[in-house]
C-alpha cells in the first residue's frame, strides 16, 4: 500500500518531553514503513497557522501537532481542508469531519504512581515541580496527588511551578529548595528535578518517558505515556479511507495501551507493589476511576 | 516571619544564592568588561548560548570537562571577535550588532545541535563538574556547605571577581580601558590603540560570558537544552547598570539577583496556595528595578559607550 | 593600512542598492548551512522565493508577520530619535493585548465603529503606560531606562501568566491559561477572505506614514529630534524637554501596545503568553536596520518577514531543520548592517611607507 | 611602553610668572632644525585642508602659527602628530645627536617616541579617569601595577613646581575647571621629557593670568632647548611670546616673519590678505533698568561656584561687562538669567516684573536673548540644520509653524536671509549645523538671537575660540545691538573685550560682584584676584 503521508508541527523543539513522545511515535511508524513523516518544530504560535495551511496544500493526509492556545484558528484551518486529517493535541473535543484531539490522559499510571510515593516518603512531605500550570500538568498532578493520600492520608505536597519549558538548573534549583523544606520524594514533571534527587539521594517519581536508566537507584516509578496507540489508530484510519473526527483522547488511557507504569521493584516494596498492581486491575476493569482534575494543584503545607 | 528567617539562617539557602548566582557574576562581568571599554553587547544572550552548547559539545565528546570550559570561552571570544569588528573597525550600531549577534549565535547553536543530533529524544548527557570537596573547609558549619561545597566553576566565577577588579583597578592595562571607554581621543593621543584595547576588552569580555553558559551546562545541568539560558544574559546587561561598572558591586549585584531568586522558589513552594505563584516569580525582577533606583548615581558612566571612534574623523 | 572615511554624501546608488545586495549577500550566505544539511541549493532558494511570492496565501502570510513588526519598529524608532532606549517592547505589546482583551472580551459592547477604536485605544494606553514608568523612573531618580524596560518585559509577562489564571481566563478554555476571545465587533477585519491578512496591515501602513509627517514635517517633531540630538540646547532654546521626554515614552510604548492589539484582535481572538515570538526584540533591529525613518520600518519590517517566511518555508520542503529560518534572518540582518555601512562609509588605503 | 623615570630634564631653579622680555629670544639663525615639514597635504573630501605645507622648526624656537577659522592650523599640527595621515608630505625630526628620522604617517606612538608632545585645541581627557591616571596613560607597561608609582608621582610632582603647572594628581578630570584641565594636558605633553611642543591654542579657555603663567614656564623650559610651536587668536600673545610667525590661509602657507619685525597690522595683512580695522568703542547711552538682580544669592554645589548677595543693575542701551576669572560665579549668574537655575533667594525683576526665577520659556517671553558660554553643548542641537537651528527658540511663532505643521519655505526663507545678514558660512542652511565652524555657529546663535530683538542680551563669552575677524563681527553686532535699545551682559574672561567693549565693568570674584570705575589692567587684575583695589 501507499505510505501515508503525515506531518507534525511542535510548537517546540522535539526535546520537549510531551513532544518527544509523539514523535517517537510517529518515527516508529516511518520505521515500520506505514508512512512518510516529515515535521516542523519551535513552530511559533504566529507561524502555526501558516505552517498548517503549508503541510496541507503540501498534501499530506495526517497533520499531527498541538493546538493549545490557538485552538480556533486550527479548527478553521481544518475546516478548510476537509480532505485533510487533523490530530491535534487539544483540550477541547473533536470537531466534524477531520478534527480529532488527543492530549496526555496518563492520569490512571500518574495515580499509582502516587502510590508508590506515598508509601515511599517518610517524611510525608513530597516536592513537585512543575513547568506551567496548565491542564497537561494539572492533571497528572492532582491523580498523583489523589493515589498518594489513598495510600497515606498524612502526606504534604509542596508545589512549585518554574515558568519555563526548557530550564533544568531552574527546575533543579526548585527541587533543592523542596528538599531543603523536607520533601524526601520528588515528582519530576521537569528535567532537572531527578538530578537534583540524585545529588541528595532522595527518591523521585517520573513522568511522561522513563529516565529510569539515567538516574539509578532514584527513580521509584514512572507515568509512561504512549502515542502509539493513538498515531497508529489515526495512520490505520488514514489509509482505508475511514479517518473522521474523533476524540483519540482514550487511547493515552491504560485500557489501550497509552498510559503505563514502570516500577523498579528493587526500590519498590513488594507489598506496596501489591497494593499497586491490583489498583491497577481495578482500573483496566472499569471498577476504579482516576478522576480528571485540571485545577492547578497547590501547596497544602 | 519565622518561617523567612528560617530561610535566611539556612546554609542551603545561601549555598543556593551563590549558586544561582555563578553565570550571572560570569555574565556581569564580561558585560562590564566590554561597556568599560565603550561596546555596548547585546549579545550577551546568544553567547551564553554558544557557552553552554560549545563547552557541553566539547566535553561530550572530548570527555574533557576543562576542554569543554576552554572550548566554551574560545567560542564565545569568537563570537564576541565578531561583534568587535562590526562595532569598532566598522563602527556599526551597536544595539543592532549585538541583537544581531544574538539572534544569530542562538539560531545557529539550534541549527548545528539539530544537524549533529537530528533523532534525539533526550540529549545525551555528560558528567558534570562536582562539587568540589575540600577536606575540613567542607565541613565547617555554614561555611562549608554556603562556600566549600560548591563546583569548581563557582570558584572560577569568584577568581574572576577578583582577577576583573585587579586589572581594571589596579593596571595600567585597566586605566587603558576604562579610558577608552571614556574618551577614545584620550588614549589615542597618549599613542595606544584604541581599536585593540575596544577589541581586546569585547573578546576578553565575551568569553567570559561564554562561561557563564557553559556553567549551565557543564555545573548546573549535565545537557544542552533550547532555551535553557532564558533570560539570564539579559539580566547581566541590567546588573551591570546596577553595578555602576565595578567589578566588586557586579558580584554584590548577581549575589543579590541570584538571593532573590532563592528566595523566590522557596516562598512560592511556602505560600503559593494564598498568593499566585507568578508573584514570586516577579520578586527578583521587581526587586532589581527597586534596587535600581536606590543605587541610580551615574557619575561612572563610560561616556564613550555607544559611540564609534574613527581615527582621523571628529 | 586601510582607513575608514564617511562619504561626503551618503551614495545614493548604494543606498539604494543596499537592502537588494544585502538580501543577495544573506541569501548566499544560507547556502553554507544548506550545505551542510545536505540540501539542493538552487532548489532551496527558488523555494525559499515561493514561500513569499509563490501564492497570494504565501505573500499574504508575509504581510501578516510583518504587520506587528512595523508597529514595535516605530514604537523603537520613536523613542531612539528622542535618545529614550524603549528595549520593553516586548512587555508593551503584551500589555496592550491585555487591554485589548479586558475591553473587547465583552466587557463593553458596540458597533464595531466604536469597538475597534476603543479596543485600539485601551491597548494604546496600557502600552503608553508601560513605558512611561520607566520613563519616569528615568527622570525621577536617573534609573537607566534601558534596565527598568527590559526587566519590565520579565515582569509583565509574568503578570499576563498570572491574569491569564485569574481575573482574565476564559472559564470555557478547560483551564488552558487563555483569556476570553475578543467578541466579534472588536475584531479588525480580515482583508481577503480565507488570509490571514488583517485590517492591522493596513493601521500599521497608516501608522508609518503619521509617524513619518510627524517625525519630518511637524514642530513636534522637531522638537523630539531636538531633544534626542541634544536636550541641553533643547532645555536652553525654551523647550519644555521633561514633557517631551515623557511623551515620546507614551508614544513609543503606544506603538508597541497596538503591535498586541493588533495580533490578538486581528490574528489570534485571543491571549495567550505565547502570543508574540519576540516581536518587541525584532522591532528594535528594525528600526535600527531603518535608520530609525518611519517609512524605512515598513520596509525592513517586510524584509525581515520576507526573509523569515521564505527560509521557513523553504526548510519545510527541503526537508531541512526549520532553525534555517531563524539563521538566515540573523545572517541578513547581519548583512544590511554591513550594506548600510558602505553606504554610508568608504574604505581607502593609506600610505605607511616613510619610517626611516 | 615603559619609561625611564628620569629627573625632571628641564629643571629651573625657580619660575617666575612675569613676562618675558623679547630680547631673551633665541636667535633662530644659529639653531639646527629640530623638526621639517615637508609638502604637507591633506584633503578632507572636496576641502584641501592642507596644501603642499613646508615648516620647519629650529631648536630652542617658539614658532606662533596663525590663520583665520578653518585654515588648516589643526590639521597640520594632526598631521605632523599623525592623528591624521596626510595625503602627502613627510615629517623630519633630529634627534639630538643630529641623526634624521622620517615619521611613519599616521601614528601618533611614532610621533611620542620622537618626542613630540602636542597639546590639543579640544580636551583630549578621560574624564572619570584621575589626573595621574591621565597622564600616566600610555606611558605605562599594560599589566604594570598602578599603585606601583612612587618614582612617576615623584617625577610629576617635581615637573609641576618647576613648570610651574599645578593639578589636582589624585581628582578625578570631570570635577576639574577648564583651566585646571587645559593644564593636565600640557603636564600630559611634558611629563613624556618631549623636544617639541605643540600647543593648539593652549590659552582660548585660559584667563589672561593663566595665560601669562603658562607661556612663562613655556619660556623657560625652552630656554633649556625645548622647540615649540603653537597656535592661537590672541594676537597680545603671539606677539609678546613668539619668536616666529608662519602665516596659514586656505590651506596654503602665505608667509612666515620674524615676531621682532611684526606688528598687528602686518600679520591681520598676511592671514587676510586685507587690511582690516577693529571695531571701534563708542559711549553708550544707558537708559532705564531692563533687568535688576536684587540680592540673588546662590548655594555653591560641587565644583560650581555659588553667588553671594547679588545685586545688579542692566539699563537699556549699556553693556555691562563682567570681568574675573571663570569659576568666581560667572556660570551660576549666566544660568539665572537664561532661566536655567533657580536662585535661593533674592529677587529678579525684568521688564517690571518681580520673579523668584526665570525659566528658559519665561526669559524668551521677558525678551533675554541668550548666547550660552558653551555653544555646542547649550547652543546648536549638532544634527539639526542651519534653518532649524535658527527658529529653536521660537517654534510657535507663525512663520515657523501653522497648525503644528513646520513651514519650510519660510524657515528657508528666514534663513537665507540670515545667513546672508550675519555671514554665517557653511555648506549650506539645510546642512546639519554640526558641520559649520566654531566661528560660523557663534554667528549662527547670534542671528538667532539679535533677530528677535531683545530688550536684554547676555552674552557669555561670545568670541571664545573666534579669529579676530569673527570676533570683531560679534563685538560689531552687540555694539549695533546696544545702540539699538537693548541692555546688555557681557561676560567674558578676556580683560581686553571687556576693556574695549563695556560701558560699565564689574568684576566677579568668590560669587560677589563688584564694581569698578577703572579701565586699568593692574588693578581690574586686582580686584579679579580677590584684592580690593
Ligand atoms: N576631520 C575632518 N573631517 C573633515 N574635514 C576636516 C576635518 N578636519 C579638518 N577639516 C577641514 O580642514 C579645514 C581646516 O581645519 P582646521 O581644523 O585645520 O582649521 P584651523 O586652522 O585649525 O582652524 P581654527 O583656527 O578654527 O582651529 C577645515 O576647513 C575643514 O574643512
Ligand atoms: N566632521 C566634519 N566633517 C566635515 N567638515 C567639518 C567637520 N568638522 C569640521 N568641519 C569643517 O571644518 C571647518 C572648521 O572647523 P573647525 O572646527 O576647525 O572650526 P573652528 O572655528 O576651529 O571651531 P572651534 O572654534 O570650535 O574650534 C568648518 O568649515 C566645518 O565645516
Ligand atoms: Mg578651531
Ligand atoms: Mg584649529
Amino acid at each position: 500500500a501507499d505510505k501515508v503521508k503525515v506531518a507534525a508541527i511542535f510548537t517546540l523543539p522535539v526535546e520537549q518531553q510531551w513532544i518527544s513522545r509523539i514523535h517517537k511515535a510517529l518515527n516508529t511508524a516511518a520505521e515500520r514503513g506505514d508512512i512518510e513523516y516529515v515535521f516542523s518544530e519551535n513552530v511559533s504560535n504566529t507561524d502555526y497557522e501558516r505552517v498548517m495551511r503549508e503541510y496541507a496544500e503540501a498534501g499530506h493526509q495526517l497533520i499531527v501537532g498541538e493546538v493549545f492556545g490557538l485552538e480556533r484558528a486550527a479548527r478553521k484551518v481544518a475546516a478548510d481542508y476537509p480532505e485533510t486529517g487533523f490530530l491535534m493535541g487539544s483540550s477541547f473535543g473533536p470537531e466534524a469531519p477531520n478534527f480529532s484531539a488527543f492530549d496526555n490522559y496518563i492520569h490512571e499510571p500518574s495515580y499509582l504512581t502516587g502510590m508508590i510515593a506515598g508509601a515511599a516518603t517518610e517524611s510525608n512531605v513530597i516536592g513537585m515541580v512543575g513547568g506551567y500550570a496548565i491542564p497537561e500538568v494539572n492533571r497528572l498532578m492532582n491523580a498523583f496527588m489523589e493515589g498518594a493520600r489513598e495510600v497515606n492520608p498524612e502526606v504534604k505536597f509542596l508545589v512549585n511551578f518554574i515558568d519555563s519549558w526548557y530550564d533544568p538548573p531552574k527546575a533543579k534549583e526548585s527541587a533543592f529548595a523542596m528538599m531543603d523544606a523536607g520533601a524526601d520524594v520528588m515528582y519530576a514533571e521537569r528535567f532537572g528535578v531527578s538530578d537534583a534527587a540524585v545529588e541528595r539521594g532522595v527518591k523521585a517519581i517520573g513522568n511522561v518517558i522513563d529516565t529510569s536508566a539515567d538516574y539509578p537507584e532514584t527513580i521509584l516509578a514512572s507515568a509512561i505515556w504512549h502515542m502509539e496507540a493513538t498515531i497508529d489508530t489515526a495512520i490505520a484510519k488514514v489509509a482505508d479511507g475511514s479517518y473522521e473526527a474523533a476524540d483519540y483522547g482514550i487511547y493515552s488511557y491504560m485500557e489501550h495501551g497509552g498510559g503505563s507504569i514502570v516500577a523498579d521493584e528493587a526500590l519498590v516494596p513488594a507489598e506496596v507493589m501489591e497494593a499497586v498492581k491490583a489498583k491497577e486491575a481495578e482500573i483496566l476493569s472499569g471498577a476504579f476511576t482516576v478522576e480528571v482534575n485540571d485545577e492547578a494543584p497547590v501547596s497544602d503545607m | 516571619m519565622i518561617d523567612l528567617l528560617q530561610i535566611f539562617l539556612s546554609d542551603s539557602f545561601w549555598a543556593a544564592s551563590l549558586r544561582i548566582a555563578t553565570p550571572l557574576i560570569f555574565g556581569v562581568l564580561g558585560a562590564l568588561m566590554c561597556e568599560r571599554s565603550g561596546v555596548l553587547n547585546l549579545g550577551i544572550e546568544g553567547i551564553f548560548v554558544v557557552g553552554a552548547m560549545m563547552g557541553w559539545l566539547v566535553a561530550y565528546l572530548t570527555g574533557s570537562l576543562w576542554l569543554g570550559v576552554i572550548a566554551a570561552a574560545l567560542s564565545g571570544g569568537l563570537f564576541g571577535l565578531f561583534h568587535a569588528i562590526l562595532t569598532v573597525p566598522l563602527g556599526l550600531s551597536q544595539h543592532v550588532s549585538g541583537l544581531g549577534i544574538t539572534m544569530f549565535a542562538t539560531a545557529l547553536m539550534s541549527f548545528a545541535y539539530r544537524t549533529i543530533f537530528p533523532q534525539v529524544a533526550t540529549p545525551p548527557r555528560i558528567e558534570p563538574f562536582r562539587a568540589l570537596d575540600i577536606p575540613v573547609l567542607s565541613d565547617l558549619p555554614f561555611l562549608g556547605p554556603v562556600l566549600f561545597q560548591q563546583t569548581a566553576l563557582t570558584w572560577l566565577a569568584l577568581a574572576m571577581v577578583a582577577l576583573v577588579w585587579w586589572l581594571m583597578d589596579r593596571t595600567a592595562l585597566g586605566v587603558a580601558i576604562k579610558a577608552v571607554g571614556d574618551n577614545p581621543d584620550a588614549v589615542n593621543a597618549q599613542g595606544l590603540s584604541v581599536m585593540r584595547l575596544r577589541m581586546g576588552a569585547v573578546v576578553a569580555g565575551s568569553a567570559l560570558m561564554a562561561l557563564g553558559g557553559a556553567f549551565l551546562t557543564m555545573s548546573a545541568f549535565d545537557a544542552f537544552f533550547f532555551g535553557m539560558v532564558n533570560g539570564r544574559g539579559w539580566i547581566c546587561i541590567a546588573l551591570v547598570i546596577f553595578a555602576s561598572w565595578q567589578p566588586g558591586k557586579a558580584l554584590l549585584g548577581a549575589l543579590l539577583f541570584g538571593m532573590f531568586d532563592a528566595l523566590q522558589v522557596r516562598l512560592q513552594t511556602m505560600a503559593g496556595a494564598v498568593v499566585p505563584g507568578q508573584v514570586f516569580l516577579m520578586v527578583p525582577y521587581v526587586l532589581s528595578i527597586i534596587a535600581l533606583i536606590i543605587a541610580a548615581r551615574k557619575a561612572d558612566y563610560p561616556r564613550a559607550l555607544l559611540k564609534p571612534w574613527f581615527k582621523g574623523q571628529r | 593600512m586601510i582607513e575608514i572615511v564617511p562619504r561626503e554624501q551618503p551614495s545614493r546608488r548604494l543606498t539604494a542598492g543596499v537592502p537588494l545586495l544585502a538580501a543577495i549577500g544573506s541569501l548566499l550566505l544560507a547556502a553554507i548551512p544548506l550545505a551542510f544539511a545536505g540540501a539542493p541549493i538552487i532548489e532551496a532558494y527558488g523555494q525559499m522565493f515561493t514561500g513569499v511570492f509563490g501564492s497570494l496565501f504565501s505573500f499574504t502570510e508575509m504581510l501578516t508577520r510583518a504587520t506587528p513588526l512595523i508597529f514595535t519598529g516605530l514604537a523603537a524608532a520613536v523613542a531612539f530619535r528622542a535618545k529614550l532606549w524603549n528595549i520593553g517592547g516586548e512587555g508593551q505589546l503584551y500589555l496592550g493585548a491585555m487591554a485589548a482583551v479586558w475591553v473587547g472580551s465583552g466587557m463593553i459592547e458596540g458597533p464595531p465603529i466604536l469597538m475597534v477604536p476603543l479596543v485600539l485605544l485601551a491597548g494604546a494606553i496600557a502600552g503608553g503606560l508601560g513605558m512611561l514608568g520607566p520613563a519616569v523612573l528615568k527622570t525621577r531618580f536617573g534609573a537607566d531606562e534601558v534596565v527598568t524596560s527590559l526587566l519590565l518585559n520579565f515582569i509583565i509577562l509574568i503578570f499576563v501568566q498570572m491574569m491569564l489564571e485569574g481575573p482574565l481566563k476564559d472559564p470555557m478554555s478547560l483551564g488552558w491559561p487563555q483569556s476570553e476571545p475578543i467578541i466579534d465587533e472588536a475584531v479588525l477585519p480580515q482583508l481577503i477572505a480565507k488570509m490571514r491578512v488583517h485590517a492591522g496591515f493596513l493601521l500599521a501602513i497608516g501608522t508609518a506614514v503619521v509617524a513619518h509627517v510627524i517625525m519630518a514635517m511637524t514642530v513636534w517633531g522637531l522638537r523630539i529630534r531636538a531633544v534626542g540630538e541634544n536636550a541641553a540646547a533643547a532645555r536652553h532654546a525654551g523647550m519644555p524637554v521633561k514633557r517631551i521626554f515623557l511623551a515620546v515614552a507614551f508614544a513609543s510604548g503606544a506603538l508597541a501596545g497596538i503591535a498586541g492589539v493588533s495580533e490578538v484582535a486581528g490574528l489570534k481572538g485571543y491571549l495567550t503568553t505565547d502570543l508574540s515570538p519576540g516581536f518587541g526584540y525584532t522591532g528594535i533591529v528594525v528600526a535600527m536596520l531603518a535608520g530609525l525613518s518611519p517609512l524605512g520600518v515598513v520596509a525592513a519590517a517586510l524584509f525581515i518577514a520576507s526573509v523569515f517566511v521564505g527560509t521557513d518555508s523553504m526548510s519545510r520542503t527541503m526537508g531541512v531543520s526549520s532553525f534555517l529560518a531563524d539563521l538566515t534572518v540573523s545572517m541578513s540582518l547581519i548583512c544590511v548592517l554591513l550594506g548600510g555601512f558602505f553606504a554610508r562609509f568608504q574604505i581607502r588605503r593609506v600610505r605607511t611607507e616613510g619610517a626611516a | 611602553m615603559a619609561l625611564p623615570v628620569a629627573p625632571v630634564p628641564h629643571a629651573l631653579p625657580g619660575s617666575g610668572a612675569a613676562l618675558i622680555a623679547s630680547d631673551t629670544r633665541h636667535e633662530m639663525t644659529t639653531s639646527k632644525p629640530v623638526l621639517s615639514l615637508r609638502g604637507m597635504t591633506k584633503r578632507f573630501g572636496s576641502v584641501v585642508a592642507a596644501d603642499h605645507i613646508d615648516l620647519e622648526l629650529a631648536r630652542g624656537e617658539v614658532l606662533a602659527l596663525l590663520g583665520e577659522n578653518g585654515a588648516g592650523k589643526t590639521t597640520l599640527m594632526n598631521m605632523l602628530f599623525g592623528q591624521y595621515t596626510a595625503d602627502a608630505g613627510s615629517v623630519h625630526v633630529w634627534h639630538e645627536d643630529g641623526a634624521e628620522i622620517i615619521l611613519p604617517p599616521g601614528q601618533p606612538q611614532a610621533a611620542i617616541e620622537a618626542r613630540i608632545g602636542m597639546v590639543h585645541q579640544h580636551f583630549t581627557l578621560a574624564e572619570n579617569l584621575s589626573v595621574i591616571d591621565n597622564i600616566l596613560l600610555g606611558t605605562e607597561r599594560l599589566l604594570h601595577l598602578n599603585r606601583n608609582r612612587r618614582a612617576a608621582r615623584a617625577k610629576l610632582e617635581a615637573l609641576m613646581i618647576h613648570s610651574g603647572l599645578e593639578a589636582p594628581l589624585d581628582r578625578k578630570v570631570r570635577d576639574l575647571s577648564v583651566g585646571e584641565r587645559q593644564r593636565v594636558e600640557i603636564l600630559k605633553a611634558l611629563y613624556r621629557d618631549v623636544r617639541i611642543l605643540v600647543l593648539d591654542e593652549p590659552t582660548a579657555v585660559l584667563t589672561p593670568q593663566e595665560a601669562d603663567t603658562l607661556f612663562a614656564s613655556v619660556r623657560s623650559m625652552v630656554e633649556n632647548g625645548l622647540s615649540v610651536i603653537f597656535i592661537s587668536h590672541k594676537l597680545r600673545e603671539v606677539l609678546a611670546f613668539s619668536d616666529r610667525i608662519a602665516v596659514l590661509r586656505h590651506g596654503k602657507k602665505t608667509g612666515e616673519m620674524r615676531t621682532a619685525e611684526a606688528d598687528t597690522a602686518s600679520i591681520i595683512r598676511m592671514m587676510i590678505g586685507e587690511e582690516h580695522d577693529m571695531p571701534e568703542r563708542t559711549p553708550g547711552m544707558p537708559g532705564d533698568t531692563v533687568v535688576r538682580l536684587d540680592s540673588v544669592s546662590v548655594h555653591p554645589e560641587r565644583e560650581t561656584r555659588g553667588l553671594r548677595d547679588v545685586t545688579l543693575d542692566l539699563r537699556r542701551g549699556e553693556i555691562v561687562g563682567i570681568a574675573g576669572v571663570s569659576g568666581n560665579g560667572q556660570s551660576a549668574l549666566a544660568q539665572i538669567l537664561s532661566g536655567l537655575l533657580a536662585p535661593d533667594s533674592g529677587r529678579i525683576e525684568v521688564g517690571g516684573e518681580s520673579l523668584a526665577a526665570l525659566n528658559p520659556r519665561t526669559a524668551l517671553a521677558h525678551g533675554i536673548g541668550r548666547i550660552p558660554e558653551d555653544r555646542h553643548h547649550d547652543g546648536i542641537i549638532a544634527a539639526l540644520s542651519v534653518a532649524e537651528n535658527l527658529v529653536i527658540e521660537r517654534l510657535d511663532d507663525a512663520d515657523v509653524q501653522r497648525g503644528g505643521f513646520l513651514r519650510r519655505a519660510s524657515m528657508a526663507a528666514n534663513a537665507e536671509a540670515l545667513s546672508e545678514a550675519y555671514d554665517v558660512r557653511g555648506p549650506g542652511i539645510h546642512a546639519r549645523s554640526a558641520l559649520l565652524s566654531g566661528g560660523n555657529i557663534q554667528k549662527l546663535i547670534l542671528a538667532r538671537v539679535l533677530e528677535t530683538h531683545p530688550s536684554v542680551i547676555l552674552a557669555n563669552q561670545p568670541t571664545r575660540g573666534l579669529d579676530f575677524r569673527a570676533a570683531a563681527e560679534v563685538s560689531r553686532r552687540l555694539i549695533a545691538a546696544r545702540d539699538r535699545g537693548a541692555g546688555i551682559i557681557l561676560i567674558s574672561e578676556d580683560l581686553d573685550e571687556v576693556l574695549s567693549l563695556a560701558d560699565r565693568v564689574l568684576v566677579m570674584h568668590a560669587g560677589e560682584l563688584v564694581e569698578t570705575d577703572s579701565r586699568e589692567r593692574a588693578s581690574i587684575g586686582q580686584l579679579m584676584a580677590g584684592h580690593a583695589a
